[in-house]
């Protein structure tokens, strides 16, 4: 690990409940993210990693608690106030646009940057053209820090499953987001795709200084790259700590032995 | 989640309520009343027919099946064209004998059609989306326009299930002038119903009519249980053909058979918006709640319109199904009956 | 083999960005444009100019109005002729009242007076998607087509409810020869068309193909669907209504709301279907489908007819003509859902790299 | 090889495709004809009623080649176009037919007013002539601002003041009709509102009440129409409908108990294939009749003769003397007897529209000249002049008796006090509105001479 610093609480996550129905998916979780840090969410199937997630962007609303985001607190985030304030996610399942190219999808990732209107648009003016340029150029950056330049113009739905899940990670990248979710990044990938993201996750987090949350059910992974990890099981916290912490705890222990793969 | 949506639903139903009874106390005759009432409900049997229809295919296929119009127009011309033609084939007597006969082979043909509709159409788009599924529909609907045309004629035919078209009146003594019904639209109801409880029974006890359910719940389940998806789906638009056919006897002994009836598609969509696509009582419901909600609109909530405006005429159950269901699908969009789904991520 | 990109580079984003990206591209579609500005006014013969091309040109309009909404934003529209009737009527009743504007104003306010309604009937959007909503926009065809029908304003209380046109005059020149008003309407479309381009290949097309393709995840990049579907249903319905002002004024010249009926609405959507979701060309080329299979099937089958031996009845010839024009429809979908624009693409892709064959 | 397959049929749609110019460049040297376009709609909702009047026209067009040569020798030629009633369909029709033949179309038979209001204002560029026998817009009667448009026989305007006349007859006096309710039950499209106009003007003379009921197209929905009829039991309905929506109202008529007695239907809703799907349940309905009613004539034992007989007949033989058919027929023979006469004019060759326009606007068809065409009994005196395009309209009252259509004896005559105002009032309007500038049919008078 390198030597960073990490600073203040930006995330503030105050026991937090969500239920569908009658199904309890989180049951008041709360804990904090500092500025900077790689902050793991680990835990088996179905403990509401993603229910998380979607509740701190804002896709779903927590019936209980509230969330702090650069000391904003709100009950509920509603997604385009997260992208807004910079929260930036990656999804488990690719979420990618299917119909377009990958500089598309990055560029797209762009939109909230992007503020011309719609006549300059159509008549595709000189400040439309500039804007065009500009964000390209930063969108170049990412591309080339992915290691992606030679698919720029191909259809996303053609590429191997792993480049997909770089070029999702990509068009979190273009938000320039402050804090970056991470839904399962390395799902069905083989060992070097794992090895190549996990430098990703560090380098984005290095480089970018972006505040990283990742859900990750690989235990080994998570405990290399992670300053901090919050252990979910059926909907409730049963661990928070540094990785060893972690380890040691028996309820985790328990949690993860307990349901013998 | 439910709680947030029942609250309007209750508005809009009270809205409608409200205008359901409003003519009753704005003077117009009781009897009247009624009559407008049952003339929207007999209304409303045939459009549950054709929505059936609609219901039927999309439950099992999750097509959209436009086309059903035009499956009930071509229906109703063989009907009534092989009811006329068969006395001078084979010398069966005119009348029930033909019309019978005319009936089952009908039916043969609508299955025959079903069969190529899968082989030519469904087959080949199998796993598109439904858009194109939607598109493939029209194509067919087009196709069925013209063939049946070509082959049944484009006149004007008669359906002659014999029975008195002229008005029964009842109760004269309580209402001033009677209640209008007809013997027309008490059989039309008569044979809805039996089609529906036809279908009821075919979809609880026979093992098809199971088989048909899994396949609408989960086509993966269907396929484990052993089911070949062509067979259903022929089997199902067979059934479609034959709910159409049923709706077009009723509809063209009503008023005559004619490249017309293929309209009535339109009619069914917010039927089956209402009662939501899944939903076999929706689709009856629906279509109950159309046809008076069209006729009562047009004959009491029209000519004031017409009068407010000066409107040239009125008209409006020309589009008040329609608003109906829009407002319908904003406050509920997974319809009256159809169950809901929430995309994840 | 002269289709090869070898040897252009692109030296800046700008070029890379530029429309289109191939020069034998480029140059196709000049020459193109080139034919029919110069040489066709001289080949075509009045029926072409007024049965077809023009015709063609102005649904292309509309059918590019609807692939915005449908192909690039993924809203289905089923009643689009409505927003078409609503350009036409509105620009009835701007000239009938303001006769001096020019004809180019009287389109574009009459676009703008569709994109407001078709803001209105595209609310129900963000609460419904797909087949639903295609039925929930039916409602704006029928209740668009009553109103027409039925309040006289907006007829100027003409007596059999249809309204008939002014010769159309711009700036002294007026246009009222086929040609002329080819060489107008060909103007237009191609500068709509462009238009459109712009729209797609800029943030505002990519937010809208994000709802498309991944609404969820486009909402967490901080796209609102409330502006994405919103932006997209008006900027279709002004296509839309600048396609139906023409449609009344250049190409029917007179005409009830029947002229714009539900099955317009459908034609409309076959040619985007048929031409090609998401793609501008593929309007064109569905239009020039739609348009022109009718009429040639029309007066094809019974010449073929004769050569079989057999005098086709006009009655069988049109009855014939739906039926291919259903077959084909299912015939399309089946060999190429993705529509011609795709085979096309196909084509030149295959072109590309010939003789190699991948 | 999927998409190579789809190359290939896309070539091959291309190819036909093609075809489509070949019509138009497709050159017509043969002379000595006269080109007659012929648009119909023999499918769809309307074609109950489009196939027989089309039969009719185009019989009488073989039977003047069969029997007579041609017009004076000039040949008939003729091509259908299928319009499906539909205004964009009619239209491309008239722009492929317009030119074909070696002099173009003679005139048009729109069958549709919908198409006729397209076609009237293209008219005036391409001066061919529009012949809209007993249908398309009231106003053109006006020749002086619709040089080439022309209602022969009559107009709606003229049919509704017919009707008003007919049941004042009935109640014995104009003035008798006074808080009388009238409910008009019209086709939803230019053709169904047209009357309107006349009837409201009526109401100010004689204080009735009029009820507008207006049917969708294609008019199978009813239902709530005729609920209001029962509802506010008018004296009379006037039916205006077209299509499978006639025999829908009488049918909805017998189901609300509505007497048909009291039922008057224009001259497009009186024919055969009105009646006969409601059986008998149509027995006592009226309708106006203009032109031809129902039976045969002269004409018609030729047309058996020349053209049956030879198997050259376009429709079924049982078919022959209905009322459309006959409609059909004198519609042709008034566009034949207008060739003739421009030919007295222009000489016996092909002629443009241009030049029949002349003829059209000269006819003088009087007794003698029908008898001798074996109309007697189908067609009624026709004299036309640059002012009146109509040629004057005399219509009686018909009823059908369950298998045949009863024909009163009055003839009426629309009362040219209301109309001639209202036409003008119209005509100028739409003359301002186009900004024409209408001909001065006094100065021509004797610049012909």
């Amino acid at each position: 690990m390198s030597e960073r610093d990490i600073g203040e609480v930006i995330l503030d996550v105050r026991n937090i409940s969500l239920s569908f129905g009658g199904v309890k998916a989180l049951q008041n979780i709360s804990f904090d993210v500092r500025e900077h840090e790689v902050r793991a969410i680990i835990g088996p199937n179905g403990a509401g990693k993603s229910s998380m997630l979607n509740c701190i962007n804002g896709v779903y609303h927590p019936q209980g608690g509230e969330i702090a985001f650069l000391g904003e607190v709100r009950s509920d985030m509603n997604t385009h106030h997260a992208a807004e304030s910079g929260i930036g996610r990656t999804f488990q399942n690719l979420a990618l646009f299917k119909g377009m190219s990958v500089i598309d999808n990055l560029m797209t990732g762009r939109n909230l940057k992007m503020k011309t209107g719609l006549l300059a648009q159509a008549f595709h003016l000189g400040p439309a053209r500039a804007e065009e340029v500009r964000e390209r150029k930063f969108v170049e950056h990412i591309i080339d820090f992915l290691e992606i330049q030679a698919y720029r113009k191909t259809p996303v739905g053609r590429l191997p499953y792993g480049l997909q899940k770089r070029v999702d990670l990509g068009r979190a990248l273009a938000g320039e987001p402050r804090l970056l979710l991470l839904d399962e990044p390395m799902a069905g990938m083989n060992m070097e795709e794992k090895q190549d993201m996990c430098r990703f996750v560090l380098d984005i987090n290095d480089e970018f200084g972006t505040t990283i949350v990742l859900i990750e059910h690989d235990m080994s992974v998570v405990m290399d790259i992670s300053d901090r990890v919050v252990v979910l099981d059926y909907g409730s916290k049963i661990g928070d700590g540094t990785p060893d912490e972690v380890r040691s705890n028996p309820e985790v222990i328990k949690a993860y032995l307990g349901e013998s793969h | 989640m439910a709680a947030k949506k029942n609250g309007p639903i209750a508005a809009l139903g009270a809205v409608l309520a409200a205008g359901l009874l409003a003519p009753l106390f704005t003077g117009s005759a009781p009897g009247f009343y009624i009559e407008v009432l049952l003339g929207g409900l007999m209304a409303g049997v045939l459009y549950s027919l054709v929505a059936l229809g609609f219901v039927l295919i999309f439950k099992a296929s999750g097509v959209f099946n436009f086309a059903q119009g035009a499956m009930v127009l071509f229906a109703a011309l063989a009907l009534a064209r092989l009811a006329e033609w068969l006395p001078g084939w084979i010398g069966i007597p005119a009348g029930y004998p033909a019309l019978a006969l005319a009936f089952v082979l009908a039916a043969g043909i609508m299955v025959a059609v079903a069969w190529v509709i899968e082989r030519v159409v469904l087959r080949p788009l199998v796993a598109q989306d439904p858009v194109a599924l939607l598109m493939a529909t029209l194509g067919v609907t087009f196709f069925l326009d013209g063939f049946g045309q070509t082959i049944w004629g484009s006149n004007i035919y008669a359906i002659n299930l014999g029975i008195s078209k002229d008005p029964t009146f009842i109760l004269p003594s309580v209402f001033q002038g009677g209640i209008l019904i007809s013997k027309e639209d008490l059989v039309a109801t008569v044979i809805a119903t039996a089609l529906v409880i036809l279908l009821a029974l075919f979809f609880q006890k026979t093992a098809t009519g199971r088989a048909l359910r899994a396949v609408a719940d989960d086509h993966q389940a269907a396929q484990s249980i052993g089911i070949p998806l062509n067979r259903i789906w022929v089997i199902v638009w067979s059934v479609a053909g034959f709910v159409a056919l049923v709706a077009g006897m009723v509809w063209g002994s009503k008023l005559g058979v004619q490249f017309s009836i293929a309209q009535l598609a339109l009619k069914a969509l917010p039927v089956v918006i209402l009662g939501g696509f899944t939903s076999i009582p929706g689709a009856i419901v629906g279509g109950l709640i159309i046809g008076v909600g069209e006729k009562m609109s047009e004959v009491f909530l029209g000519p004031p319109l017409v009068k407010l405006w000066d409107l040239a005429g009125g008209g409006i159950e020309n589009w008040f199904a329609y608003v109906l269901a829009l407002l319908f699908l904003m406050v509920r969009p997974e319809g009256l009956f159809g169950e809901k789904h929430i995309d994840r991520v | 083999m002269f289709y090869r990109e070898n040897g252009q580079f692109k030296s800046s984003y700008r070029e890379d960005q530029q429309l289109l990206g191939i020069r034998q591209d480029r140059w196709f579609i000049f020459a193109l444009i080139a034919f029919a500005f110069l040489a066709v006014p001289y080949l075509a013969s009045d029926y072409m100019f007024r049965a077809i091309l023009i015709p063609f040109l102005i649904v292309s309009l509309a059918a590019i109005g609807l692939n915005l909404l449908v192909g690039y934003c993924g809203q289905i529209s089923l009643g689009h002729a409505a927003f078409m009737s609503v350009g036409a009527y509105a620009a009835y009743n701007l000239v009938v009242h303001f006769p001096q504007l020019n004809f180019i104003v009287v389109l574009v306010l009459a676009g703008f007076i569709s994109a407001l309604i078709g803001t209105v009937f595209g609310l129900p959007s963000l609460q419904i998607k797909g087949l639903y909503l295609g039925v929930a926009t039916l409602a704006a065809q029928f209740f668009i087509d009553w109103v027409f029908a039925r309040v006289k304003w907006f007829t100027n209380y003409s007596p059999s409810g249809s309204v008939s046109t002014a010769q159309i005059d711009m700036l002294g020149w007026t246009v009222n020869t086929p040609v002329e008003k080819y060489l107008m309407v060909l103007a237009i479309v191609i500068v709509f068309a462009l238009m459109a381009k712009n729209l797609v290949r800029g943030h505002i097309g990519r937010s809208w193909m994000a709802m498309r393709d991944m609404d969820v995840a486009a909402e967490v990049i901080g796209i609102r669907p409330v502006h994405a579907k919103l932006s997209a249903f008006a900027v279709s319905a002004f296509y839309a209504g600048v396609a139906g002002a023409l449609w009344g004024f250049v190409h029917l010249g007179s005409w009830e709301p029947a002229a714009f009926s539900i099955n317009f609405s459908l034609n409309l959507l076959f040619m985007i279907i048929i031409g090609g979701m998401g793609s501008i060309l593929g309007s064109f080329i569905g239009a020039a489908f739609i348009v022109l299979l009718p009429i040639t099937l029309n007066q094809v089958l019974p010449v073929m007819g004769r050569w079989v031996g057999m005098n086709f009845s006009t009655a069988f010839a049109s009855h014939l003509e739906f039926m291919i024009f259903g077959a084909l429809i299912i015939f399309f979908l089946v060999v190429e859902p993705l529509g011609l624009a795709r085979l096309w693409s196909i084509g030149k892709e295959k072109l590309r790299l010939w003789p190699f064959p991948h | 090889m999927k998409t190579r397959t789809s190359i290939l049929a896309l070539a091959a749609v291309a190819a036909t495709l093609g075809g489509a110019l070949a019509p138009t460049t497709a050159a017509f040297a043969q002379a000595k004809e006269q080109f007659f376009p012929v648009l119909v709609y023999r499918t769809g909702v309307y074609a109950p009623n489009g196939v027989p009047f089309a039969n009719g026209y185009v019989d009488y067009l073989k039977l003047v080649n069969a029997r007579d040569g041609g017009i004076n020798g000039i040949k008939i030629t003729y091509e259908e176009c299928e319009t499906g009633y539909a205004t964009d369909r009619g239209v491309e029709c008239y722009e492929r037919l317009k030119g074909k033949g070696p002099t173009g179309a003679t005139l048009f038979h729109p069958l549709s007013t919908g198409i006729t209001f397209a076609l009237t204002d293209k008219s005036f560029v391409d001066k061919i002539p529009i012949v809209t026998a007993g249908y398309g817009r009231s106003d053109s009667v006006d020749g002086q601002v619709f040089k080439w448009n022309f209602p022969l026989g009559g107009t709606y305007w003229g049919a509704a003041d017919m009707l008003i006349q007919h049941i004042g007859k009935k109640e014995g006096g104009l003035d008798k009709l006074k808080g009388k309710k009238i409910a008009l039950v019209y086709h939803d499209s230019p053709y169904g509102k047209e009357p309107i106009a006349l009837l409201q003007e009526r109401v100010k003379m004689h204080g009735f009440e009029l009820q507008l009921l207006p049917v969708t197209h294609p008019g199978i929905e009813q239902k709530a129409t005729w609920l209001q009829v029962r509802q506010n039991r008018p004296d009379y309905v006037f039916l205006w409908g077209w299509g499978v929506m006639n025999s829908t109202s009488i049918k909805e008529a017998v189901a609300v108990g509505y007497p048909r007695e009291k039922m008057y239907g224009v001259w497009w809703s009186g024919a055969e294939p009105d009646v006969r799907p409601a059986g008998d349940g149509a027995k006592g309905y009226n309708s106006l009749v203009f032109m031809a009613p129902a039976g045969k004539g002269r004409v018609h034992q030729d047309i058996l003769k020349h053209l049956h007989d030879k198997g050259l007949g376009t429709g079924s033989k049982d078919e022959i003397g209905e009322v459309l058919y006959n409609r059909g027929l004198t519609a042709a023979m008034v566009s034949v007897e207008a060739v003739k006469r421009a030919q007295t004019k222009h000489g016996k060759k092909p002629l443009k529209g241009e030049e029949v326009q002349w003829g059209l606007e000269n006819l003088a068809i009087d007794q003698k000249l029908i008898a001798s065409l074996g109309f007697t009994g189908f067609a009624d005196p026709l004299s036309t002049s640059c002012v009146d395009h109509e040629g004057g309209s005399v219509a009686r009252v018909q009823h059908w008796d369950g298998s045949k259509w009863i024909v009163g004896a009055d003839r009426y005559v629309a009362d040219q006090q209301i109309i001639k105002p209202m036409i003008k009032a119209s005509a100028g309007k739409y003359a301002q509105e186009k900004k024409l500038t209408p001909r001065d049919c006094a100065k021509e008078l004797t610049a012909g001479k």
